[in-house]
């Protein structure tokens, strides 16, 4: 059963400093809040898994919270590139970074087992591709009916998985829609679970197209409105793209950077 | 080059170029940028049926205004359904049931294979892309694949630094020996001209050159020795409704329609720099 | 792209001697109209394929239209046997019927793996029973990155799958919600499909917890009301738990049995 | 065995004591007939936060009357979602999320190994059975599982005559050795008492008699030489409220309210003839 709690209580009671921690939104309902909120409170050491770094991943890496980063396409969207995570990967500024890197493809099916309580998937993928001599979580499988030869890759099971929706109702049981990405695998496949809302309601009335998580699947609900930004919550606020190509100045720059993030440390205080 | 050619801009061009290469009643799998103008530039002009699938999980869409990235809200909304990104990928992509995926790179090279990774090593890189997205399954499983991308010497290339997506292999047979279905780049579509796989060899060679284009230029831009034709075509230029339809048509949260010299699709999508190719420079 | 035409247009042309086909519908929206139109038509040889067989695989296997039938619960839900299905395994009337068993975790799965494009699905189950050494579509795969060993059940692909929806717009997409069960999957995995639905209308306005089948992964749209009795179709029709129990005296008899498919092939007529 | 002990049913008294065997917040995987019953039960007494997961796909249903079949209109429109058949399997059951599955069975051995399948041989049966639905994915990831049938000698079997659904299989490590997560058959509720699975041995030994039954007549029901705990308890009878709150659940479509002469959840699951059994007569 979710418990109901303030952002700043989730994160300290539930991410800890070598997590495999996965935020998780395919451009839609992207948790910033919570990535600010763990860089505010300075973990260290994370393997940050998720499908497309995005922002929210190349602040976390320039604050130096992580020690991997686990992926599928890391850029900044219509934009450029991820300045911070490409600084960290060439020069360890400020903390050195590994990658381990898959297709999306990969990636969708990684959660799908771990939220499918399997050690691994299988795919028609990466053949031929250069992807697998560098990713050892990249394999084959030989199908017993047909012994045809398949990709296989590894189940991903996060210690905490993060997510932003549109709201809970006070049980904590949460509801999200428009484009849902795979935020419920990755939930489903955490052993933790944080779900941010932009709002608490008395009841969830049903929305079409919604995913539903029940609250007994996760951990802790926090509300935070205007968590998602500057991505966007569908049906509340639209994304930011001003934001977006605005990060590309202030990423390419250490400085800028640096004053940025004495902001987001400041923002919480 | 001249950034204009005639009325019209050699990134209209490739555009339309593109837009024209979609026929009625296809499922394709469209990135952001240039693929989802050409698409949606398609659907409003010989293909009104066209099926966009976003990997977002967006399935028919009909968005009034051009997306601006791969995942935005018009895109959900005027979905006839949207579903969660494994199964786009699991349920829609993989068993071979999209005609056509749009494609583009850092690097493309003589035989279709395509880099969105790194250039030069992988793990001491000279250029770190963005990877690989939906691009190494769109390659492998869509029945047909058009790789639009700029023509670009640094860009067409001998033979890619990393394969991200599979083209032809190393030669005809490679597609066939590594169990991919779909029939691979069947077109290029560049701001020059146009490619095809020869039937033999599968290596790229030009069929088509836009107006106002030489052979010379575009080997000028080509990293290998470039085969042209026998009957290479001159690219029909763009009619008034193709250019009327595409400067009409809005970005999201933009108030500007577009005008060649700074709005086109593609300085927006493709000229964004090294390493964010066509239909790669969004999740 | 679906054409839209009657349902016996649809089953004359797209259902055919021999074929693997699959009527699913999982308790509810049950494509009994579909059923007794292959009845009527004299379809012989079927491979039949359905999680829970229920009366209209009963009917199908009493009439003589099936040679084998794939599932994982035969029953009539809440009152008993399927006496047409036992009857043709005990004695062979009116034909032979042989069997391939699942589980229904397996069954999901071998759908999944269909819809999927994939030769085989990973699965935990069926270890320590008895059904794989009766299945031959039952057998196992190592994990490549565990060394744990786990079942692999073959994928389906039917040569038609037919299933009951709510409505389709005039385009032939399809929408179905309420419990919507392998439906999706099984229409996915299928080389020919037809879908007969409630009604026709000109636009498919949105619906909670909806499952939309886009035209163009399907054959035949045929407009069938009530084509789902005595199942139900979920703000349409209830289910018909009398007709569930009356069967079962109509199945236990091979007379009273003949004369219901009197009745069903005059009804065509 | 008379079909009442005091004032209740013997099958009421089954229903009350499987209700009482669930907490409250546990999630339950429910089959139709007296798991449904009974949970519903449970719902309306001690458990008001107990989630009840169909097979269906219905996630967290509180339907107001109980439900006749297991995909009943009913469960959809008051759950708090519903997923399709494979996602309840493969993302709700098999990770051993559940913590409660109800089976039943055609037979049940001294090891709580359970047959749906088959009486006889598997190719020539004497009795052909509905098969195996959920139950050997409900038998092997639910955290616990908890067996409800009625206590008959043809049914109650030293070994079962096929393994449709794995208990302890030979012995204490066979769940261990087949990689099953849950905990296998923890309680088996009848009714004529309470079995459990003896700490050392896995062995199915009696641990407690409902009230006014010997073990004579439980001993004359079982197929194997049936142990008895030395701390063999006697079942706390139904309380008023559990029989008012049983008596009072309605079936959906039915303008009866149950009582015990003709009505009760068990006469209607369980009493259906041989193969047909609690939490197996619906898909």
């Amino acid at each position: 059963m979710a418990k109901i709690v303030s952002l700043p209580q989730a994160v300290s009671e539930l991410v800890r400093d070598n997590d495999t921690v996965a935020l998780e939104g395919f451009t839609h309902l992207i948790p910033f809040a919570a990535g600010h909120e763990i860089i505010r409170q300075g973990r260290r050491g994370l393997t940050l898994v998720r499908m497309t770094p995005d922002l929210v991943y190349d602040q976390l890496i320039g604050a130096g919270c992580a020690s991997k980063l686990v992926f599928s396409w890391g850029g900044n969207p219509g934009v450029g590139s991820l300045h911070r995570m490409r600084d960290a990967l060439a020069t360890g500024w400020p903390v050195p970074l590994e990658i381990e890197e898959h297709s999306h493809a990969g990636m969708a099916n990684r959660y799908v087992a771990g939220a499918s309580g399997l050690p691994f998937a299988v795919l028609r993928g990466y053949a031929g591709t250069d992807l697998p001599e560098h990713t050892a979580s990249i394999s084959s499988v030989t199908c017993p009916f047909t012994g045809e030869e398949l990709a296989a890759v590894s189940a991903v099971n996060p210690d905490v998985t993060i997510v932003h929706a549109q709201r809970a109702d006070r049980s904590g049981n949460v509801q999200l829609w428009g484009i849902t990405g795979v935020q419920k695998e990755a939930v489903l496949a955490a052993r933790r679970a944080i779900v941010t809302v932009e709002e608490l309601v008395d009841e969830l009335t049903p929305v079409p197209g919604a995913v539903v998580l029940p609250t007994w699947v996760l951990d802790a609900v926090a509300v935070a409105p205007g968590g998602a930004a500057p991505s966007y919550a569908h049906g509340y606020y639209h994304r930011d793209n001003t934001a977006y190509r605005e990060w590309d100045a202030i990423s390419r720059d250490r400085e800028a950077f640096t004053r940025w993030l004495k902001s987001v440390k400041e923002a919480g205080a | 080059m001249t950034s204009q050619t005639g009325t019209w801009s050699t990134d209209e061009m490739m555009t339309i170029a593109a837009a024209r290469s979609l026929h009625d009643g296809q499922a394709c799998f469209v990135g952001i940028g240039l693929p989802s103008t050409a698409a949606n530039l398609a659907r409003r002009l010989h293909a009104p049926e066209l099926v966009l699938i976003y990997e977002s999980g967006t399935i028919d869409t009909r968005p009034d205004e051009l997306p601006l990235s791969i995942g935005d809200g018009n895109l959900a909304d005027s979905a006839l359904t949207v579903v969660s990104v494994p199964e786009i990928f699991n349920y829609w992509l993989q068993p071979g049931r999209i005609d056509v995926g749009f494609l583009s790179g850092a690097q493309l090279d003589r035989m279709g294979n395509i880099n969105t990774t790194v250039i030069g090593e992988y793990d001491e890189p000279d250029v770190r892309l963005p990877g690989s997205g939906g691009a190494p399954e769109i390659a492998a499983s869509c029945r047909e694949v058009i790789v639009v991308m700029r023509h670009k010497l640094r860009a067409f290339v001998e033979s890619v630094d990393f394969v991200t997506s599979v083209g032809y292999g190393d030669g005809p047979r490679d597609r066939g020996l590594l169990g991919l279905r779909g029939a691979g780049p069947v077109q290029v579509i560049t701001d020059l001209g146009m490619l095809e796989p020869d039937p033999e060899t599968f290596e790229l060679v030009l069929t088509s050159l836009h107006q106002g284009v030489s052979i010379e230029e575009v080997r000028a831009e080509t990293g290998w020795e470039l085969v042209v034709t026998a009957d290479l075509k001159i690219t029909t230029p763009p009619s008034v409704e193709e250019l009327t339809t595409l400067r009409g048509m809005r970005t999201v949260g933009s108030s500007d329609r577009r005008d060649p010299p700074s709005g086109t699709a593609a300085t927006r999508s493709v000229g964004i720099g090294v390493g964010v190719g066509v239909g790669e420079d969004a999740p």
